[in-house]
This record gives C-alpha cells, structure tokens and sequence, in this order.
C-alpha cells in the first residue's frame, strides 16, 4: 500500500531546495549550519542545499527564486525561524516566481532548536527537523486555495432594529438582501418604546430614521408575516424557503387593532406597534424561496412573563411590568399630563420597581419551573430602562414618588451612570436587597389609601425591613430569547445554556455561528440594548460583506481530499466528520459500476482530518498535511543515515 | 545529555493554533529543555489513527507528547474525538506491554511556555526511567 | 504635496484590539488600510493581559493571530512608534501627518534576536512587565510584539557601543531621524483605545506611594506566562501573597477623583482575576470590595455567580482609605455594610486597585472631532449608529467612544469598519455620478 | 457627651445677649489691641472675629466640663435652672488670667508686624470687631447665627467697611462664605497670610504645617502658606493628610465632648509628630489643641513676624 | 419595622438640603470619619433618605459629635455633602425642639 | 583605505557630536549603571554559596527588599539567576553557575 503511494509522489517532481538561514549567528551560533547543509545533502528528493546569513532577506530570497525561475527544484524548505514569522514571505517569494505557494514547507530551528539547545545534539536535531521538512516538502502537492461562487446576495431574518440595521448596511455595499419578519410589522420591540436610554431619542424616530431606509431601498425585498420553512446548501449558496400568510386568528390582533385605528398608511410610524411595509397584511398564503450567499439572524427577544404570583404578578391588578409601564408614560403624556401619574384615572402617588425579575436568577434561591430552565444570566438593560423611566415620571409627575428595589446597579454604559445619577436628584429612593432576601409585595392594610405594600430587608439600612406602601408595583422583567427552535433545527446551529444563540467565539468570531454564512444580530445573542444591536448588526453585516464582496468565497486549501482508487466506500469518514454535511456518500459509475464513494464538500470541509484516522484504506486525507507525510517525517527523525 | 540518551527521541505533536506557537515562545524565552523532542506542527491530532502511535513506538519513538488546544480547539468536536481516540491507543498499548505514560495528551497555548517546558522535562525523564520501547514488554 | 504622501482608503489611528479588528474587516472587504500606532507595538491593552473573561482563555492566544494576520494581510500596512500630528478631513478626504519617532535601530535590517538587550549593560525598569523588573535601554519590547524589532531608549543609553557591536545585521543606527510623513485616505477609524484612572487622583489610595498597592494592569502581568516573577508575589519584598483584596471603582464612579461615569470592566477583571489568583495560590484569601458588581455581559452573571461559589469573598462598601501596615501589609479603611457590620479596618498581603478607564486620546489641537464630558470621542447616533462622529469620513470604535469590554470592542470595531465602507462606497458612487 | 441642645441654649443665649459665645462683653475679652499703635482709617479693616481672643476662654472651659464627661452629672452640668449662673456668664466661672491670654493676644500683634511690613492699609476698631457667629452655624442654630450676622454686618455697613482682613478660618469662613450665602451681605475678605509681602531668607529650616480644616477644604487657601515659606526658603514637610485632605485637630467637638476631642486630637498629633519638624498652625483652635497635646508648636503669625 | 416617608428629603430643603438622596450609599464618609463611629454619618443620612424621621429625632446627639471638618465633603465619590447633610439635620432637629 | 579612513573619522566626528547633545542623558544613564553593577554584585555576592530569599538578601546586602527583588527579577529575565525552592512563604534565588545551561 505505502508502496502505491510513493510511486503516485515520484510521478510529481520531487526536486527539493532546501535553504537553510544562518540568521546572523541566532542560528549559526548554536547550530552548525554547514554540517547541517552536509547531512541534508544525503536526503532524498533533495537537489539543492544552500545556506545564507538571512534567508528572509532580499537576496535570500532571490536565491529561491532563482533556483525556481531556472528549473532546478519544484519543491521548497527554508530553514530558519518559526513559521509564523516567515512562512508568507517565502510563500510570497514563491509566488513571485511563478510558483505555487504550497510547495513550500518550513523547519523551525531558531525558535525551537538555537534558541533552546546548545552543543553537537542542537546541530543533530536541526539536521534532522530539515530533514523531516524535506520529506514532507516532497509530498507536497501544489494547490489552489478553493472558490466557491457566492451569491451577493443575504437574508437577514427579523424586522427589529437590529434587522433593519443589518439590511441596510449591506444593501449600501450592493448587497441584494430579503429581509424576513414574522409578524406584521417591522420595528421589533424597539417599536414597543417610548423614549429610550440613555439618550432620550424617541423610540420612533429612530425606527423611522431607518425603516423607510429599509423600505425604499431597491435592492431590499421585504416580507412580512413570513416564516422560514427549509434550509440547505453552504456559504454562498443557500437555499432559503419560506411561508408569507395571514396572522392566525388571535396573533397581533392588539396591533393590528391599533394599526386600524390609527389611521395610519403602510411606511408611516404606528406608536407601540412600529411600520407595515407596503405590501399591508398579505390575505392568502404564499411560499417562496431564496437562493441567498448568507443569512443573518436578527430574531431578537422577548420580555419574561412574570410567574403567576411572582412578586403579586397576575395576583394583584396594581402589579404590572415594565414595558406596560412605558406605555402608562406615553399615555400620560398624551393626555393632559397632571403633577401625579395616572393609570385608568387612579392617581399613582407612589411606586415600587423591582429589579431583576426574570434575569440573575439563582438555583437553590429562585422557584425553578419543571419546564424552563432559570434565567441566571444579567438582562443587561433592565437597569437602564428602570431609572429613564423614574427619572421621566419625576421630572413629569412629581408627586409621584418611586422607591426602587435592586440588587446591584448595573448602568455600565456612557451616559447610564448620569441616568443613576439623576434618578437620586430626582429624589427616588433607593433599597437593596439580596437574592435570598427578595421584597415582598402584599396588599397594603396599613395606613394609607395604597393598595400595596412591599417589605423589603434592606442591606442599605443595615439590615433592617422597610414597608414602602405603593400603589403600582413595576417588575423590571429581563429578556428571553424569542424561540427559534426551527431555526436552530434546520440550520445546525447552536444555542447557549442560556437559551441564546451561540457564537464561535466572543472574542475571536463574535458575530459568526459554526456554520460559515451564517451570522448574529442583536438580542438573539444576547440582551443589548439598541445600540449595541445595532453595532452587532453591523458587525454582522460587515462579515457579510467581506464574505460576499468579491462574488466567490475563498477558502483554505487545507481540506479533505478522497483518492478514488483507494475508497471503497465504507462510510467510516462520513461517520467521523465532524462537520455534518461535509462528507457525503454518493453514488457514482467507477468502471461500469455503480458504486457508494465518499465525496467531500470542499465549502465546508474544515480539514481537521478527523477523517483521515478512521479511513480504513487510507482514502482519504487532508491536502497538504497528509498521514503519509508525517510517517515520512517521523522515519526522517528515527533515521540512522541523519545521526552524523 | 549524553548522544545514547538522544536516542530517547519523543515525539510532540503540537496544534498549529496553540501549542506550536507555545514553543515558539519559549523559544523567544530562551528556556532550554531536553533537545531529544521533535516537534511536529499539525493541524489537529484528530487526524492521527491508532496505528500511526504504535507505528511510532515500532521506530523507535520513546514518548510521544499530544500538545493540543484543549477544549479551546478551533473544530469543534476535535478534542473529544482525539481524546477517545487515545482511549483506545492506551487500550492497546496496554495490550501490547507499552507503558502508557509513553502516550500523553496535555492543552498548551500560545503562551504556556512553563508548561511546555515541564510536560517535556517530565516525558524525558519519564523516559530515562522507562528505557526504549518495546526493551520491557512490563506493563508499569 | 511632498513625496512624503501615501495614499490608503482608511487610516485607523490605534493598533490596539479595536484598530486591528476594524482594520482586518476593511482590508477582507478589499480597501487599502493603514495602521498609525504610537507605541513600539500593534496589539495594544489587551496583548498586555494575561487571560481575559468570562471565557478565561488566554488573552495572547486571542490577540497574537488577530496581530499576525493584520502584519501579514496585503491590504494593511502598519506603522508603528507614531506619533499623530494631524488628522483632518478639509472636504477633499482624510490628511493625517504622522511622525514615525526614531527607534535607533534600522527597521528594514533588525531581525528581532535581541542580542542588543542581552548585551546592553544598563537595566530600566520595564513598564511593559508593571515595572516589576528590567528591560534594557535597547530592548524588544515584548516577546509576541509585531514587528519584533528593537528599539532604543536614548534617555537611558550611554552610547557605550555593545549593541552596535553585537548586532549581527548592523541595524543599530545612532544617529536615526524622526520621519514625517503624510497620509491621504477617504475614511479614518479612531480607536485610541484608553490609559488607566491615574493614581495621583486619589490621595487617600496613596497616590501610588504605598508598597504593594498595585494596579489591576500591573497583577495581569503577575498572572501573565511571561510576567516578571512568573508567578504572584508581593512587589515589596517577594513573598508570596496569602490574602489580596480588590478595591473596585478605585478611579470610576468617583467624581472627587473627576471620573463620574462607571469603567465597565473592572468588576468583571476583578472577578477574573481573582478566579486565576485562587487558582494560582489555592490557599490565599481573596476579597472584593465593591459597590454594585456589574457583571452584565452574556455569560458574566454566570462567572460571577462561580467565583462566589468558588469562596471569593464580596465586599459590599467602597474603601475609603488605604495605609501602609505593618511588615507590608495594606490597611484598608471601609465601611461593612453586611450584617453586624461597622466602619472596619481589614489587612491585606496585597491590595489590587482596579483602576479605571480614561480616554487614551485628546484630539484637541490634532483633529477637529469632538468629545463628550467625559473626554471619550463623541458619537453622534448612538443608537443606531454608533460608530459615527461629527467629523465627516471619520468613525470611531472601541474605547476612544467610551469604557467597554473586549466583546463589545470586538463587535463595534466590525461596525465602524461597516460604517466606513459605506461611506467610500457612497463617496465613489458620487464621484461617479458627477463625473 | 454632653446633651448639645442645652449647649446650643446656652450658647445662643449667651451670644444674643453679650454678642459672645461665653457671655462676657468683648470688652473684656478684647484687649490686645490697647498697646498696639494701629490707625483707625484705611482701606481694610482688621477683623479678627474674637477667635484667638476666646481661645483661652475655651481652653479653660473645657478643662472645667472634661471633669464631668461621662459622669452622673454631665447631662445636668449645663441645666439652667440648676446652676443659671454659672451658665450664663461662663467667661465670669472660668475666668481666663492675662498669662493665659498672653500668647493669643501676641498672635494677634504678629499679625499686625506682618502687614505693617507688608505694607497693607489697614485700619482696626475694637468696637466693630465683633465674634461672626460661626459656633451657631456649626451647632445647627441656623436662626441664631442669621440674627447675630445681621447684627454684625449691619455694624460693619453703618461704618462703609466693605474690606475685611481675618486672621483665623473660622471668621473667614463666616464672613466670605456664611455672610453672603445667609444674609446676603458680601464682604472683601482677605486673610492676613493672602497679604503678606516681604522677603527673606532662612535656608535650612523646616517646619511642618497643620492645615485647618476651613482653610485647607472649605477655603482651599492652604496652599498660599505654603508658598509664603517657600519664598522664606522655608522647607515645610508635609504630612500624607494635609492641605484638601487634612485631618481634624478635634477641637470643633469640644463643646460637647472633650473625650472625643481628646482622642482625635491624640491621632492627628501622632501623624504631625512623624516629621520630627516643628509644627506650625494657623487656627486658634487648632493651636490651642496642639499645645495642649504638648507638641512643639507655633502659630504661622509669630513664625512669620520673626522675619518681619 | 419602619415605613418610608420619601416627603421628608423635601421637607429636609427648608433647612437648606436638597441633597438627601444624591448619595448612593457606598459607606466612604462612614470610614473616612475621623469618629470611626458605627455607620456615622452614613446612618444618618440613610434615616433621611427613607423619611425615618424618629431615628433621627431619637438619635439626635450623634448629629452633634460631627466635627464639620468636611472631609466626608471632599471624598464623597457621589458628592452628596455628607458633612452638609449632617449640619442640615442639626437645624431641622434644633427646629423640632424649638417648635415643640 | 584612504575612503574608509574617511569615513571612520567622519564617524568618530558625528559620533563625539552626538555624545555632546545627549551629555546630560549619557551622564544620569551611566551613574545609574555605576550603582545597578554595584548591586548586582553585591547580590550575586550574597547567593553565590547559599541560595538565598528576598529579606535574606536583603538583609545581607543592606539593600532593600523591593529593590532586591526588582533585580532578581531582572537577572532572571536575562537568564543570571534562577528561583530555587521555596521556604516558608518566600523563594529562594540562585546563581546559573554558567552562561551554558543546565541541559549541558
């Protein structure tokens, strides 16, 4: 068998350059570079050996391409630093001589032998390192780095600010984009606001600063009530089908309700709803598809619902949540605002928030439901969002008092700390409690014409129960992911403990899902606030455009390659693929015969060669970094012949 | 070291992403450690089947040292994968008579220099103790 | 217009995390970019740490291939050791003047081998390693910067000539100038990135004169593979530290020490450290005193949640002051505000000040953009544009606009790089048109 | 610790009647000036406020109602109908000798060689030189000092001061921050260390100032201080807690509790003590604490005088 | 078991406070007080912020142990006044007496 | 010859004028080598027979526990020095007997 491969090898030039660098004595002084040159000389497949104070150095590398330019090697190892310094510049080099920058392979013996060893075995250990370089260089194949065609074309999935942002952004750089939202309208819960932190900004001037951006835009396709139904294909070339159809009975009838009443024309702002796209509310059913280059997930959140009797929630009327108390504000203001909040006539003269409901909850602390899992994560906005609002009804309301309920203050953003600030100056009063000690909201049968009272061990007073009676208790609920299980089915993708979609890597890939093409916008990921969606929207849309711009997707050649003449189609390599759906049987005619042979998808191949180890035939292995080679390598390091 | 002591050659098989870049540092350290290891930059060691250790040791390999990212491997699913897979390589080795503390999977990064150089001082003596492979047929 | 000119589509001025991320997404998307850096290095505050929350993975292995792979793009060309003189935008697109400050070292011939610094006879305290031992007056400055070239320290050099000497490629040049030059481009990308809260702000943590009384910057080293001791230990005299206490807000949240606004990361580096010390000195008391721990990100309640099950001890009341104790111990003056509790005095081995962020950058008399209250660069959309300032063609990324987290540099740098790609996709659609 | 309502009483009542903390009349308590030739015309007037005058009055009042903190008695010691006249007219009980006050009414002659030397036009009249008040403010009796201000500053308008030159934090306080915040009457208040002008020249010497509060915090004036002895070549070595973020000397409890003053007092001295440098204040209060901690210590007026 | 009052802090502006409810509570004057004294005077100013009028009344003599030396002042990272509050309170307190 | 006579004495011309301009920094950075080569010696002195701990060294040296750690800090760095056991709460510090390594 080994046989066979050698004699595949000998087909393919085996005509080694080795060139080894003397790095103005880091090398040299350790390592005898001319016994090195000496011993290699003996290798097989090895021509030509040369040696150079700097082989990184122009005339250095003119040495290369000279040796190239005329003829006498094809392959090439330099021997100098490690790889990561130098490794482009002499596949650069290559390449400028009209070679293929994968004939090339490096032996570190700065790095990892002049720098770290002394004596004769530092001279024997670089003898040898070439050496095994060597006998992979003449394995080496050239090779091209993949291209696939890509489509400029994107889907984003969901029509809240995070999705309009992304749409936007990438039909600005000619990319043709679908967008896709599941309800009628778009604006997603940013529509839902009123004023929002910490700017002030009205939540609806910023939806139509971009939505009608969206609308307009020519190379934007908006669907509303749409769902995805099926998903396949790669990066570049996805295949995308979905359903628009008409609300079910019951679904966004609020809104929908409201819409009518309004008065308002598709593209205009409807207050707590957001913006019908001109296409109105579709009446019949309707499938589509979509060939698209990649997709960006904007599916955003949803408030947590309290749980029946969850700080009185469900058990008492007064006690509401805060997105419900956003819209009391506007209301207020709608109407004559008076010196004390009003909620269906009733004079609001004081309130209690209470932070983290839904958000930082604690096993062992907080009721843990058979059927959903805590929310232990921070919502991140919460916050924010309760001390705008305080600070709003005091400044409108003033005889409306607040007592605010928290754990830790959490206004980590520019312009969030003021919020907290002024909530202070604005007189609101301040408790603090611990997960183990939470308030306790009861209805009020003490002094007083408040309905309810809520009892609170507060860490700020040393220790000590505070009743504050009030009239409207607001729960500041977290987020929860919207459920897009479907979507986390069909397209592979992943979600965290925490129920969020899951990115490769926060730091290193933060927008990018595993599946490559596939990327993150917004509060699916996790709780932001507007404009952190929106940056992670346009992060998104960014990788995007970089992944599309140029019309194909390049990628690494490192991938799996099947010999055909060796596989016998086992399936152990479909088995063992780690990326599901880069190997695949097919059925193809070998000889007449139709037989099941594994095939790779170079587009989604990652060339881990999880493959090549279970391949009973030795079939199939990863371009450039073959088993073969590395077995090579090893009897080049137990060799007897190199031992000078 | 003496040049027979050389002869206990052990293997590293180091991840392009991390433990390669780790020697590299120690390297720019300047942090000496036994010159019978010979390292190999690999994409990731998941590619490696049962036979190509055994096939090693049969040459003449004393130790081999697996140096991979760990849990933060960048293809997921890859350090599972190779972990069972050494499972197994230990199953037989066990079989065979190989001591298998000749076989060692450790997580290096691009900065872990002390441990790099303590996983190698660690096999090299290891190996001093435990001779050429193959020499006992004892299991420790 | 000199020879001195070059022309690029973006100049991002910072090679910190910020710079190169936007930098990268420019340059994948095809634009020409070029880094302006200040220092001797690309890779900025976060080469400098050791690991980095909430996934505790080492900040290096995150940092060094986002540098290599900025060094080695096509697209991107780095200057390092700039000064920025200018930066403006006259309508015509982006002039920069820049001032590449001499390294005495010839960069075309300097192979980074560091015989210069082996050779070099004088040791100064190394900022690069918290000043916790010596680099010399010619040095690299660290072991994964890019480039990896020498420099010179003329303030602490003696010209005595062993670096000359030594220097296998002949690189050392004493006698090196300042270049100028001018850079011309559509767009720029400010990420000047941040320094710390200075310590002179507050008299009563001791202005920096207490022994070991370190900066968070300063225990990233003592936790970082190539720190300086390579392991923790107290500064004053060695020994190895068996309770260390942080004192979060020690340059945030504090307006007598003229920083109002919250730093945004130092709970949660707090934290992280405190994780790595426990696991470090397995045996040592860790304590925090905070005031509202603010671990908001995704993950971050989570990790805070296990460093309190890990037997980290949280603090609630910000400490008022600190003195030396005995022996170089650290006394720390707070208030407990837990059950029982009291105005106390605690003792500490060492004592972490997690020190705030202020912005790294004044443009003033550099470039016409302006800032906010707080100093940081201003935006002008800040929520569904964030990444814009009031200087046309000129965004902003990381925190030059304001205190954040790596995650949320990261993803915001990606945005600015969107932001100014639309806008050279626009400016040649215009251009277009008229023409 | 004594009750502070019956101190405020009594303290209150004592100023409306005498226009003095201790009940005695300024006559007696203000005598320093009579062989102190000084004009009484000028430009500013100076305005010592009586501080360094009471001081003595306050020393030997203390050491009487120390001998009772914390006793049975302390919360009757004050009670009016017990002992009205040894409450109303403190200053007649604890009557203070010409040797206690001699060292405060030289105070007040250095300050007088300073601006002379200096140059300063400057006038004093005993009769205008009224206490400001301040005690009650620092008490919490905002109505009682409002209506001894207005007494005060009323008397000084009658005359058309309008500049004034104080020697000690308390009144500056008072008269630039209190009086036009309170009663809205604005005066020109200078200190006299704002106005010296005059060299010399004393190589070597090293003092170590204690900043009073009001002029280090309230005022920020401790800074000019300590430009003054670096003009002198004076080298003042300052301790960690001193200018912004000095310490207090104890002496605003004293009313109501000498223990506490005591023990402060103690704790600031330890710091001062650590430069080994002769300590020098600039408070009546503070002064009189110092020296009776038994520290080495001068007020900045007789250490400056010595040049004038 | 105390009930909130949160018209006191307004009450408190007659007597020249309207910083009651700038602080947030995070102990420095407690510490930095040269009294090192329980919780002073954050304690005090806690009492204010939730209306607890009869604390105060009832702990009325710690009010003046305060030595008005302002440090609190100066170091207060919120810069709420501690020291201001407390003299505050000593006039609303004297104000109580003298108009019962 | 005669050129490379030239521009040797050139070289030493620029040389001696560049020594001029940096007078002051030259001055301050070779006192400051004087007093570190006193140290250094002064420690390896002290640990060349006993490895030896911060305070030990320090308190045969004279020199200050923070500054003797600050050089053996260094001299670690630069390859002089190398941490030995530890004893108590502190480590010990020896000398690396030569510039060749232990792997010899």
């Amino acid at each position: 068998m080994e046989d066979e491969d050698k004699a595949k090898e000998t087909t393919s030039g085996q005509k080694v350059g080795v060139y080894v660098c003397h790095c103005g004595g880091n090398i040299s002084d350790h390592v005898d570079v001319g016994k090195v040159c000496e011993n290699i000389k003996n290798v097989p497949g090895v021509v030509s050996v040369r040696n150079n104070m700097f082989m990184c150095s122009d005339p250095g590398q003119e040495m290369i391409m000279e040796d190239l330019k005329n003829g006498t090697i094809d392959r090439v190892v330099v021997a100098s630093c490690a790889p990561s310094l130098h490794e482009t510049t002499f596949r650069n080099a290559i390449s400028r001589a009209g070679g293929n920058p994968y004939i090339y392979e490096h032996a570190n013996i700065r790095e990892q032998v002049s720098w770290v060893h002394h004596g004769d075995n530092a001279t024997e250990k670089a003898s040898r390192l070439v050496a095994a370089a060597a006998a992979k260089a003449k394995g080496l194949q050239p090779l091209e780095a993949f291209r696939v065609d890509a489509r400029k074309h994107a889907t984003v999935i969901g029509g809240g600010i995070a999705g309009l942002r992304a749409a936007k952004d990438l039909a600005d750089r000619g990319i043709e984009v679908v967008l896709i939202e599941k309800s009628p309208f778009l604006g997603g819960w940013t529509a839902k606001w009123d004023h929002v932190f910490p700017t002030g900004d009205n939540a609806s001037d910023l939806i139509m600063e971009l939505a009608p951006q969206v609308l307009n835009d020519p190379t934007i396709t908006v669907y509303n009530c749409a769902r995805v139904t099926s998903f396949e294909g790669f990066v570049g070339n996805f295949k995308l089908g979905f359903k628009t159809q008409s609300p079910e009975k019951g679904e966004y009838e609020d809104e929908i309700k409201k819409m009518i009443e309004s008065g308002k024309k598709p593209g205009e702002f409807i207050p707590f709803v957001g913006v019908s796209p001109s296409s109105g509310i579709p009446d019949a059913s309707e499938e589509h598809t979509v060939q698209t280059g990649a997709i960006i997930l904007a599916t955003g959140f949803r408030p947590y619902t309290p749980r029946t009797g969850e700080f009185g929630y469900g058990k008492f009327q007064e006690v509401i949540t805060l997105p419900e108390l956003i819209r009391i504000i506007a209301e207020n203001r709608e109407n004559e605002p008076d010196d004390t909040l009003k909620v269906n006539g009733r004079d609001i003269k004081s309130i209690a928030m209470i932070h983290c409901v839904g958000s930082r909850q604690i096993p062992g602390i907080h009721e843990e439901d058979e059927d959903k899992p805590l929310n232990q994560y921070c919502s991140r906005t919460c916050c924010s969002a309760v001390l705008h609002a305080a600070n709003m009804i005091r400044e409108t309301h003033p005889k409306t008092h607040i007592y605010d309920f928290y754990r830790d203050i959490r206004t980590y953003g520019r312009g969030q700390e003021e919020l907290y600030e002024d909530a202070s100056k604005n007189k609101v009063v301040f408790f603090r409690f611990e997960a183990q000690d939470s308030p306790v909201v009861a209805k009020n049968s003490g002094p007083g014409d408040h309905p309810l009272l809520v009892t609170v061990k507060d860490t700020l007073t040393f220790g000590e129960e505070i009743q504050a009676p009030a009239d409207l208790v607001v729960l500041a609920v977290g987020m929860e992911p919207n459920n897009v299980s479907d979507l986390v089915e069909m397209m592979k993708i992943s979600e965290g403990v925490d129920k969020f979609l899951l990115e490769v890597h926060p730091k290193l890939r933060p927008v990018e899902v595993a599946v490559s093409g596939i990327l993150l916008a917004g509060t699916c990921q996790a709780p932001f606030d507007i404009g952190e969606a929106c940056a992670a929207a346009s992060g998104a849309a960014v990788k995007t455009s970089a992944l599309l711009g140029r019309g194909y997707v390049e990628l690494d050649p490192f991938v799996a390659e099947v010999d055909l003449n060796k596989c016998k189609g086992t399936g152990a390599c479909v088995e063992a693929c780690l990326n599901k759906g880069a190997l695949t049987l097919v059925e193809m005619e070998i000889n007449g015969e139709t037989v099941k042979r594994a095939q790779v998808n170079p587009a989604t191949c990652s060339g881990c060669g999880a493959c090549t180890a279970v391949c009973p035939e030795r079939a199939i292995n990863v371009k450039g970094w073959t088993l073969k080679q590395y077995e090579d390598m090893v009897d080049m390091i137990v060799a007897d012949r190199i031992a000078a | 070291m003496s040049a027979q002591e050389n002869q206990a050659k052990i293997l590293v098989l180091a991840t392009e992403d991390c433990a390669y870049p780790g020697a590299d540092a120690t390297g720019q350290a300047h942090m000496s450690y036994p010159e019978n290891t010979y390292i190999l930059r690999v994409r990731a060691p998941v590619m490696f089947p049962e036979k190509f250790y055994l096939d090693c040791f049969t040459k003449g390999i004393y130790g081999i040292i697996i140096m991979s990212c760990g849990v933060e491997c960048p293809y997921e699913g890859a350090y599972n994968a190779l972990a069972a897979r050494i499972e197994k390589v230990y199953a037989i080795m066990r079989d065979q008579g190989l001591d298998s503390r000749r076989l060692r999977l450790t997580g290096i990064c691009t900065v872990c220099t002390r441990a790099f150089v303590k996983e190698v001082k660690q096999m090299n003596d290891l190996m001093a103790e435990l001779g050429p492979p193959g020499s006992g047929k004892k299991a420790a | 217009m000199s020879n001195n000119t070059m022309k690029f589509d973006t100049v991002v001025v910072g090679g910190g995390i910020a710079g190169l991320q936007a930098a990268l997404d420019l340059a994948d998307q095809d634009f020409k970019v070029v880094i302006v850096e200040k220092d001797a290095s690309i890779g900025g505050k976060m080469i400098r740490l050791a690991k980095v929350f909430p996934t505790l993975d080492c900040a290096s292995c995150i940092t060094t291939p986002k540098m290599s792979a900025a060094a080695h793009h096509d697209n991107i060309t780095i200057f390092t050791y700039c000064e920025l003189k200018a930066l403006e935008n006259a309508g015509s697109g982006i002039t920069a003047e820049v001032r590449q400050k001499p390294r005495f070292v010839d960069e075309t011939k300097c192979i980074g081998c560091r015989q210069c610094e082996y050779n070099c006879p004088v040791y100064v305290s190394d900022e690069e390693q918290g000043g916790f031992n010596a680099r010399k007056a010619i040095y690299v400055p660290f072991s994964t910067a890019i480039p990896q070239l020498a420099l010179m320290d003329v303030e602490n050099c003696t010209l005595c000539g062993k670096c000359a000497k030594v220097c296998p490629t002949d690189a050392v040049d004493y006698f090196q100038e300042p270049k100028d030059f001018v850079i011309e481009a559509k767009t720029a990308i400010v990420s000047t990135g941040f320094e710390l809260t200075p310590l002179e702000n507050k008299q009563q943590y001791g202005e920096g004169n207490i022994p070991n009384v370190i900066s968070a910057l300063q225990m990233e080293r003592l936790l970082a593979p190539h720190g300086p001791y390579n392991r923790v230990l107290r500064p004053s005299d060695g020994m190895e530290p068996d309770s260390i206490a942080y004192i979060q807000c020690a340059g945030s949240r504090d307006k007598s020490m003229g920083v109002p606004y919250c730093s945004r990361v130092c709970c949660m580096y707090a934290i992280k450290q405190a994780m790595l010390l426990s696991g470090a000195l397995p045996l040592a008391d860790i304590a925090i005193y905070y005031m509202d721990i603010r671990a908001f990100g995704k993950g971050y309640e989570q990790f805070y949640q296990n460093s309190i099950a890990m037997g980290i001890e949280f603090i609630k009341g910000k400490v008022a002051t600190i003195d030396a104790g005995e022996n170089g111990t650290v006394k720390l003056h707070y208030e407990a505000q837990g059950n029982g509790g009291g105005v106390n005095i605690a003792e500490h081995d060492l004592v972490v000040l997690s020190l705030g962020m202020v912005a790294g950058w004044n443009p003033e008399g550099v470039c016409p953009v302006s800032t906010g209250s707080d100093a940081f660069i201003e935006t002008v959309k800040p929520k569904i544009a964030p990444t814009l300032t009031d200087m046309d063609g000129v965004f902003v990324a990381g925190v030059a606009a304001g205190p954040k987290d790596i995650v949320d540099t990261i993803v915001e740098a990606g945005a600015a790089a969107m932001e100014a790609s639309k806008y050279m996709v626009a400016m040649a659609r215009t251009s277009k048109a008229a023409a | 610790m004594y009750n502070p309502r019956y101190i405020i009483d009594v303290l209150a009542d004592n100023i409306r009647k005498t226009r003095n903390p201790f009940g005695a009349s300024n006559r007696t308590v203000n005598k320093w000036w009579k062989d102190t030739p000084m004009s009484t015309e000028g430009d500013a007037m100076l305005f010592t406020g009586l501080m360094y005058q009471l001081a003595p009055y306050i020393e030997k009042t203390t050491k009487q109602i120390e001998r009772f903190e914390d006793t049975f008695f302390a919360n009757y010691v004050w009670l009016n109908k017990y002992v009205p006249k040894f409450l109303v007219k403190l200053a007649f009980v604890f009557m203070a000798s010409k040797k206690d006050k001699q060292p405060f009414n030289d105070i007040l002659k250095s300050v007088v060689k300073i601006l002379v030397k200096s140059n300063v036009d400057f006038f004093y009249k005993p009769k205008l030189d009224y206490y400001s008040g301040i005690l009650l403010y620092d008490l919490g009796d905002n109505e009682g000092f409002i209506e001894h201000a207005k007494f005060v500053a009323g008397k000084l308008k009658e005359q058309g001061i309008k500049k004034l030159i104080t020697v000690d934090p308390h009144t500056t306080y008072a008269m630039k921050v209190l009086y036009p915040k309170y009663i809205g009457e604005s005066f020109e208040v200078k200190t006299y260390f704002e106005l010296i002008n005059f060299k010399a020249q004393d190589k070597g010497r090293q003092v170590t100032l204690h900043d009073p509060c009001f002029y280090g915090r309230y005022l920020e004036l401790s800074d000019v201080p300590r430009k003054v002895l670096d003009d002198f070549g004076i080298e003042n070595i300052d301790v960690r807690n001193s200018g912004k973020f000095t310490s207090c000397c104890g002496g605003p409890a004293e009313s109501v509790s000498p223990a506490l003053t005591k023990e402060i007092l103690s704790k600031r001295y330890a710091e001062l003590k650590e430069t080994g440098a002769p300590i020098v204040a600039y408070c009546p209060i503070c002064l009189g604490n110092l020296i009776k901690a038994g520290a080495d210590v001068e007020d900045l007026s007789t250490f400056i005088a010595r040049y004038a | 078991m105390t009930l909130v009052n949160p018209e006191f802090a307004e009450e408190l502006e007659k007597f020249g406070i309207d910083k009651t409810l700038d602080c947030f509570n995070c102990g420095t004057c407690a510490a930095i007080c040269p009294l090192i004294y329980e919780h002073f005077p954050r304690k005090m100013i806690r009492y204010a912020q939730i209306g607890a009028k009869d604390r105060i009344l009832e702990n009325y003599e710690d009010l003046w142990r305060c030595l008005h030396c302002g440090l609190c002042i100066e170091t207060c990272p919120r810069e709420a006044d501690p020291g201001d509050l407390i003299l505050g309170l000593r006039r609303f307190v004297i104000d109580n007496w003298r108009r019962a | 010859m005669g050129q490379i006579d030239d521009d040797k004495r050139e070289g030493k011309e620029a040389m001696k004028k560049l020594r001029n301009e940096r007078k002051q920094f030259i001055k301050a950075a070779a006192v400051k080598m004087k007093e570190q080569k006193k140290v250094i010696k002064a420690i390896k002195e002290q640990i060349k027979d006993n490895p030896g701990t911060v305070p030990e060294i320090a308190e045969g040296t004279g020199i200050q526990t923070s500054e003797v750690l600050w050089y053996l800090a260094s001299l670690k760095k630069f390859g002089q020095i190398v941490e030995g056991e530890k004893d108590g709460a502190y480590f010990r510090y020896e000398l690396v007997e030569t510039e060749q390594e232990e792997a010899a």
